[in-house]
């Protein structure tokens, strides 16, 4: 018989309704719902034993120990190492993604001239060729490595320069430096003693100094206490983290720091609160409040509040002389809770802002933070791990990135003691990655080589035989076996820290430094040296609105 | 929630929801069912049909649904409440007896007193064998013309009363035509041969029962004039002059005649359809 | 013995570095989308601002860690969840998430006060190879579920499996330790066992300074916070319009 | 000429529609349809989108985790409440001067559930595992139950539809169709029993998906047993504006088509049901709101004016609520004098509808706008053109749907036949 509309009408009815009662559909359900429960396309973890390695953080000059967990030769998290001499445990917001940074889709792995690509080969060659021609200025991020040394004695073989961009808390020591010719790298704030601190808009909570000993330093004697064993007296603008924290605040106007340091030293002097000889600063107090926006009472409150509990020292966030003059008054040069001097030992830098000299080339560090632009015409060679975007670089070399490279790590700035670690590399280097100091060495093969550097500086220590080890427990220098066992020791994440050498040391202030309104900018990641956040840091930054995206920094 | 799935335990809420949904599920269920297998037995005790009819025929508008008695005026406004059926018609006996006051012969058509005519237009003629002949009466034949094609029930196949029995197909449109008598065909016409159908009725042909249910005699001339004033009605006034000569007599072909009626209406109204 | 871990936040302590939110992203696999902002972002610890509403020299801000707060008592994502997705583990008090089971009704996130439910508008993407730096104990959600903070679940794993390695039935507090706890560099943020009385956190959360959000909605929270301000610890009642905070302020999209 | 006339026939579907219905013409009809088969093109594009890319496609967010969508559903759940309610009254009560209507009140409330259900499909982040809810329910929460009821609801409004649907006069033909329509007729009135139960749990699940909401104060109520008072309020308002938009529905389908579809007196009696019922719910609202604002809200600590701060969520829109929008058409659609003109009874009617629909609105939208934390901002949220899409394509859903069930199903059929005889005369 044919087949009618109606037949198939009543047939597809028939079907449909069969078709509920069969297992098909909700098996089918079944398959579909299990297929969006792991959807190919996502990543899943691959599962493995986790080890964990202690090194050191490279990012910035403050060399915070970290401890890393590995799975599958991968780091796959990082956490503060508690029994660290110097950060306690607490690590910079930023340090928790670093270990994802070196999968950063700006990561450098090719050698880029101008925009186009190139090729180790060519650069050395042009490097070479220009190194033949005149003179070369190297400039570093994060003095006092190994790598820096091989740099510093690769400019001057070539009777060239070597600078450094200075971190913000050294630049705060320089004052002092031209003041008692003591470099600033030799010089530190001995916070650990001090009583009350003052300071003139340095984000000491945000990441000042090493951020752990100040963080770990104001929870335990400070945070939540009306009356706490260390006041911290933030003078600043705006209500900045720090200042959110402290014990009080000084709300001031934008770049008045210098004018209230100069009004606090003339009620000091005046009011003979202080016992010293100095010069008076120019600046009336009347004036000076003026320019600080608070009225003289407030500052005359403010200076006894100071000097109610010493010791007492003041710090800027950037070489304003007139906060270092403040500390001359307070009489804490050279003092316990004061500017201290660590070492004998240190040699202070050309600053790299002043890099006018005429050059040829112009070779700069991974280490140097990206804002950083030489003013230079010069040739200029550029390490980095990460693409900034636009940079004065002629040529862009790609060098090791996150724990990718052997480095030592010397004393954090503005550090009261010497202290010394290595970090050693745990992740395998992408071959095409090269650092500056392995660059250099192959148009100059008479430099000495990073393990050996390392390896003398370990035997130097040991030598002296003073300072403590801090490994899982502290050991004194004076017991280790040999040079080796330290070396061990450190590249296994010990720290060595050096004994503070307690002496005093005089600045000759003539006359009170001009009072400038300074614009400060205290940028939380100032001396980060990547030029890329950790793309965790979009919780910080996009996802939330904690922070600010720091400028220049694709979070 | 159910055994078996990890994290399950009994609570009172499981046991009061759990019920309480199975029954609303279950009841859901059973309706259709239910229906389900009552449409089933109504075809396996050929009701089916008989159901269609009685739903076709409460469709039909009240025009339609006219009483024999009323056609024949016997009485004066009835109307049917049996589909057609007078063989279970309570009131039959009691209307059939009073005198019509419709001429039995109907207008200048030919509808031979010697067959039953049933609503759908078709007729029935009891042969002396036992069977029957069925074909179109002859408004339905003149409308209609020749038809383009036709379609007639296998031989041997049981026919239900008022189920469609053959059809005819005509300038797009699709005629049933209902048949007027349940049994089985035992021969197949056509158009020339002056009929359609021969069957062998189910029920005994000397039971005057068996035909009751068809119009003879003054009701059919009645009916055939209603149904011509619905025709005229319907095709309007301007096609009453070309399609109908004096006196409403339909000329043959009407359906070529009169294209752009709407003779799906006209076509549903004549011959019981929905 | 049955615990209940709680924490207790000294706002005091807290500098808003936002070091706990990247312990806790980098610890639970939480992926960082790329299109995401501050109103579909998935930060499952988030560190919000809030301030005395004044001006000037006498404004006052405050730092504020929100993590799911581990409802005790008629816990209300767990109430309203369709399909058991949310359930309170009776051994540990957590408020577990199962973002497999989860089919993204987002019914919980209305209902959590805190808004400490995230939903994942994104397919979850990590660039090249970054997969590779994935924490190995915690799989990665999908686009769809709703996720939110479960107390670092993979850590008690791992330190319940130690101690039972080791043939203890306790496990060591000293390892289970949250990221964020870990992370937070002035050790503002701190985990306890609530249930014993001993433990210096649940002492710490009866301190006169101690307090919980929305105490009064009666949800019992497991996580407390406590400052010697008292308009800090005024944050708690909810008088709306108060102090103006940046982080939940959303332009209008 | 004559073949004029046959091309005409071919291209009209007049053997699909009932006979002695007047319908207009095959083109003016798809003419009517185009623009709303359009909308609804544009909303399915809009739903792929949603579900291919995900719910980043939409304007919610973490805090706005509800939005346009739910809103929707609320709404035309609400107001598809007419289907079960006319059951109700026509079965169970036994109210058969309702009749006509009933047909409708099934499509309209088929119209709405299914529409609802569709857009419940895009809102949920993982669509393939909404039947995990049957698998592993939590009984405790209101969400399983909507869940549960509206999907068996679905189905009996579905069964409650195919009656009509085979009486379509092509379908009507296959004997089978029509038996099954006459025997699965005979068992409407069970359906509608089971229709009623559960029409009456989830109407209230809705109102309770809400009024349970602990943490947001705004929307938490007490409630009777483990029911807040929201329960019992959306089932009120529900069956009272049910009615009201049966009403204007088919005031609006008389006025496409210029016919007279129902009695007159049915707008009256619908109107006067639907008039006492929002009486009583306007007075029940009243209560309740007035122990939320003095009782349950301050216990919480979340004094009352701080809900109403914020604008545009002033104490006016409470007024609106409650006067404009219920107390109102109540009295228009009981008080005698104004249920005499029609005009009044459908503006009453739309009144009520528009009272129903901002109350959902409400209770959805303004309970995540305000703060719950002290630290919290007043949010604000406009809604993607996906969703706004999605929205109008449900819609145009709605109407393409009643539309072809007007042209090729008996929906007024009684009403109409009548009609076609006295044209017949």
């Amino acid at each position: 018989m044919k087949v009618t509309r109606r037949d198939l009408l009543v047939w597809s009815a028939g079907a449909a309704a069969g078709l509920v009662v069969t297992p098909v559909p909700w098996k089918l359900l079944d398959d579909v719902s299990i297929w969006s429960q792991n959807w190919p396309w996502i990543p899943q973890p691959a599962r493995g034993p986790v080890d964990v390695k202690q090194s050191a953080c490279a990012l910035c000059p403050r060399g915070c120990g970290i401890k890393v967990r590995m799975a599958g030769g991968w780091p796959v998290g990082v956490a503060g190492v508690i029994n660290h001499p110097v950060t306690r445990g607490a690590l910079c917001p930023l340090a928790f993604g670093a270990h994802q940074l070196n999968w950063h889709p700006k990561r450098l792995r090719t050698v880029h001239r101008q925009a186009s690509s190139s090729s180790w080969v060519e650069a050395q060659a042009a490097f070479a060729k220009a190194c033949a021609e005149g003179p070369v200025v190297v400039i570093d991020g994060y003095p006092g490595r190994a790598e820096s040394l091989v740099l510093e004695t690769f400019a001057q073989n070539r009777n060239g320069q070597y600078h450094v961009v200075l971190s913000p808390e050294i630049r705060s020591l320089i004052p002092y430096e031209t003041w008692s010719g003591i470099p600033a790298t030799a010089l530190g704030y001995d916070i650990e003693n001090a009583q009350t601190i003052v300071s003139f808009g340095a984000p000491l909570l945000d990441g000042w100094g090493s951020p752990g000993q100040f963080s770990r330093l104001w929870a335990e004697r400070a945070a939540g206490m009306t009356d706490p064993k260390l006041r911290l007296i933030q003078v600043e603008a705006e209500l900045s983290r720090t200042a959110t924290r402290a014990w009080r605040w000084v709300a001031i106007h934008q770049g008045a720091e210098a004018a209230l340091a100069a009004g606090l030293a003339r009620v000091l002097l005046e009011d003979r609160l202080v016992r010293a000889r100095l010069p008076m600063p120019a600046l009336t107090l009347t004036d000076a409040a003026v320019r600080s926006g608070i009225t003289p009472d407030a500052i005359r409150d403010l200076a006894r509040t100071i000097v109610a509990n010493p010791p007492v020292v003041a710090i800027a966030d950037d070489d304003n002389p007139a906060i270092a003059a403040l500390n001359i008054v307070l009489g804490s040069i050279g003092t316990p809770g004061g500017i201290v001097k660590k070492t004998k030992a240190a040699k202070s830098y050309l600053a790299a802002d002043s890099a006018s000299s005429p050059a040829r080339a112009v070779l700069i560090d991974a280490s140097v933070p990206w804002e950083f632009t030489p003013q230079t015409d010069a040739e200029v060679f550029r390490f980095a791990a990460w693409d900034g975007g636009s940079s004065k670089a002629d040529w862009l070399l790609p060098a090791p990135g996150f724990l990718e490279a052997l480095a030592d790590v010397p004393t954090a700035p503005a550090f009261p003691v010497e202290t010394y670690t290595i970090a050693s590399s745990l992740v395998k280097a992408p071959h095409e990655v090269h650092s500056a100091a392995q660059f250099v060495r192959t148009i100059d093969p008479s430099l000495p080589a990073m393990e050996k550097i390392i390896h003398t500086r370990c035997e130097d220590v040991f030598r002296r035989r003073l300072g403590t080890l801090h490994a899982q427990e502290q050991a004194p220098v004076a017991t280790l076996p040999s040079a080796l066992k330290l070396e061990e020791e450190l590249r296994k994440g010990a720290v060595w820290v050096g004994e503070p050498l307690r002496v005093g040391f005089r600045c000759e202030m003539k006359e009170w430094p001009t009072i400038s309104d300074s614009a400060t900018s205290a940028n939380w990641t100032e001396s980060w040296s990547a030029p890329v956040l950790p793309p965790l840091a979009s919780k910080l930054c996009r996802e939330s609105n904690l922070r600010e995206a720091p400028q220049g920094r694709n979070a | 929630m159910f055994p078996g799935v990890d994290g399950f335990h009994w609570t009172v809420s499981h046991i009061l929801f759990l019920s309480l949904f199975f029954a609303v599920a279950m009841t859901i269920a059973g309706t259709v069912l239910s229906a389900a297998w009552r449409t089933a037995r109504d075809f396996h005790r050929h009701q089916a049909t008989q159901l269609c009819w009685e739903s076709d025929f409460a469709e039909m508008p009240e025009s339609e649904r006219r009483c024999r008695h009323e056609l024949a005026g016997r009485v004066g406004f009835r109307k049917c409440d049996n589909g057609f059926d007078c063989r279970h018609c309570s009131q039959y006996s009691q209307f059939a007896p009073l005198p019509a006051k419709v001429p039995a012969d109907p207008v200048g058509l030919k509808y031979p007193q010697d067959r039953l005519y049933h609503r759908g237009h078709t007729w029935v003629k009891p042969e002396e064998n036992g069977t029957v002949t069925i074909g179109l009466d002859e408004l339905a034949d003149h409308m209609i013309g020749e038809p383009d094609s036709i379609d007639m029930p296998e031989m041997c196949s049981e026919l239900e009363l008022n189920q469609t029995a053959w059809r005819l197909h005509k300038n797009g449109n699709e005629i049933s035509l209902r048949a007027p008598i349940e049994g089985t065909v035992v021969g197949i016409g056509t158009r020339n041969s002056g009929w359609y159908l021969k069957m062998r009725p189910r029920l005994d042909l000397r039971d005057p029962l068996t035909l009751r249910h068809l119009l003879r005699g003054p009701e059919v001339s009645g009916w055939l004039s209603r149904e011509l004033e619905r025709l005229q009605l319907q095709l309007g006034p301007q096609n009453t002059a070309p399609a109908l000569a004096d006196g409403g007599v339909p000329l043959p072909g009407l359906m070529d005649a009169v294209p752009e009626a709407d003779w799906d209406t006209v076509l549903s109204d004549t011959f019981l359809g929905i | 013995m049955r615990a209940r871990y709680g924490m207790v936040i000294d706002l005091d302590r807290c500098t808003g570095c936002g070091a706990c939110m990247l312990a806790c992203a980098a610890e639970n696999n939480v992926p960082a989308i790329p299109q995401a902002t501050a109103r579909t972002g998935l930060t499952p610890m988030l560190v919000r601002k809030a301030s005395n509403g004044m001006d000037g020299g006498a404004r006052r801000e405050v730092f504020i860690p929100i993590m799911c707060m581990h409802c005790e008592h008629e816990t209300p994502c767990v109430h309203v969840c369709p399909q058991q997705a949310v359930e309170v583990d009776k051994a540990t008090g957590i408020v577990m998430q199962m973002p497999q089971r989860c089919l993204g009704c987002r019914y919980c996130m209305t209902a959590c006060p805190y808004h400490a439910r995230y939903f994942n508008w994104w397919d979850p993407s990590w660039p090249a190879g970054m997969e590779k730096s994935l924490n190995p104990g915690v799989a990665t959600r999908m686009r769809g579920v709703v996720e939110k903070c479960n107390l670092c679940h993979a850590r008690l794993h791992s330190a319940k499996e130690k101690a039972a390695a080791a043939g203890k039935r306790e496990i060591d507090p000293a390892d289970y330790i949250p990221a964020c706890v870990e992370a937070c560099p002035t050790g503002a943020i701190r985990l306890g066992n609530l249930a014993d009385p001993a433990d210096p956190v649940t002492q710490e959360a009866h301190s006169p300074d101690a307090f919980r959000l929305l105490a009064r909605i009666g949800t019992e929270p497991k996580v407390y916070y406590k400052s010697k301000e008292a308009w800090v610890r005024g944050l708690a009642e909810s008088v709306s319009g108060r102090g103006a905070n940046n982080n939940s302020e959303v332009k209008h999209v | 000429m004559s073949s004029a006339a046959l091309t005409v026939s071919r291209f009209s579907d007049r053997k699909w529609i009932a006979r002695g219905q007047e319908r207009t013409s095959l083109p003016h009809f798809l003419l009517w349809l185009t623009p709303w088969v359009v909308v609804l093109a544009l909303g399915v594009y809009a739903a792929g989108l949603c579900l291919y890319y995900g719910l980043n496609q939409t304007n919610m967010d973490n805090r706005f985790a509800f939005g346009l969508w739910i809103f929707l559903d609320l709404g035309i759940i609400a107001l598809g409440a007419g289907a079960f309610f006319t059951g109700f009254l026509v079965y169970i009560l036994k109210r058969a001067d309702l009749k006509p209507i009933l047909n409708t009140a099934v499509v309209v409330g088929f119209i709405c559930y299914s529409g609802a259900v569709a857009i419940l499909m895009i809102d949920v982040g993982q669509p393939l595992r909404a039947w995990f809810t049957f698998w592993h329910p939590n009984t405790h929460s209101m969400l399983t139950e909507v869940t549960f009821c509206i999907s068996c609801y679905l189905l009996v409004l579905c069964l409650e539809y195919i009656p009509i649907l085979l009486r379509n006069r092509q379908l009507r033909k296959l004997p089978s169709f029509l038996v099954f329509e006459h025997q699965l007729h005979k068992l409407v009135p069970v359906l509608a029993g089971v229709g009623t139960l559960l029409s009456f749990f989830h109407q209230g699940s809705l109102g309770g998906l809400y009024g349970v909401l602990r943490g947001r104060p705004f929307a938490f109520r007490q409630g009777f047993f483990i029911w807040p008072s929201t329960f019992f309020l959306f089932i009120l308002s529900a069956i009272a504006t049910g009615p009201s938009f049966l009403m204007l529905v088919t005031a609006s389908v008389e006025r496409v088509t210029g016919k007279r579809l129902v009695p007159g007196d049915l707008f009256r009696r619908l109107g006067f049901i639907s008039g006492v019922l929002l009486g009583i719910y306007v007075a029940a609202k009243s209560i309740d709101t007035l122990i939320w604002l003095n009782v349950t809200s301050p216990s919480e600590g979340f004094a009352a004016w701080q809900y109403y701060i914020y604008k545009p969520f002033g104490t006016p829109i409470l007024f609106a609520e409650i006067v404009l929008f219920g107390l109102l058409p109540a009295f228009l659609m009981t008080y005698h004098r104004s249920a005499m003109h029609r005009s009044w009874l459908l503006a009453a009617a739309a009144l009520a509808c528009g009272g129903v629909l901002l109350n959902r609105f409400v209770l959805t939208v303004q309970t995540l706008a305000l703060p719950t934390l002290s630290f919290d901002e007043f949010l604000r949220y406009t809604p993607s053109w996906q969703e706004v899409a999605s929205f109008a394509g449900v819609i145009a859903y709605g109407v393409i749907v009643y539309s072809l069930s007007y042209r090729y199903l008996p929906l007024f059929v009684s009403q109409e036949g009548e009609d076609t005889n006295v044209s017949r005369g």
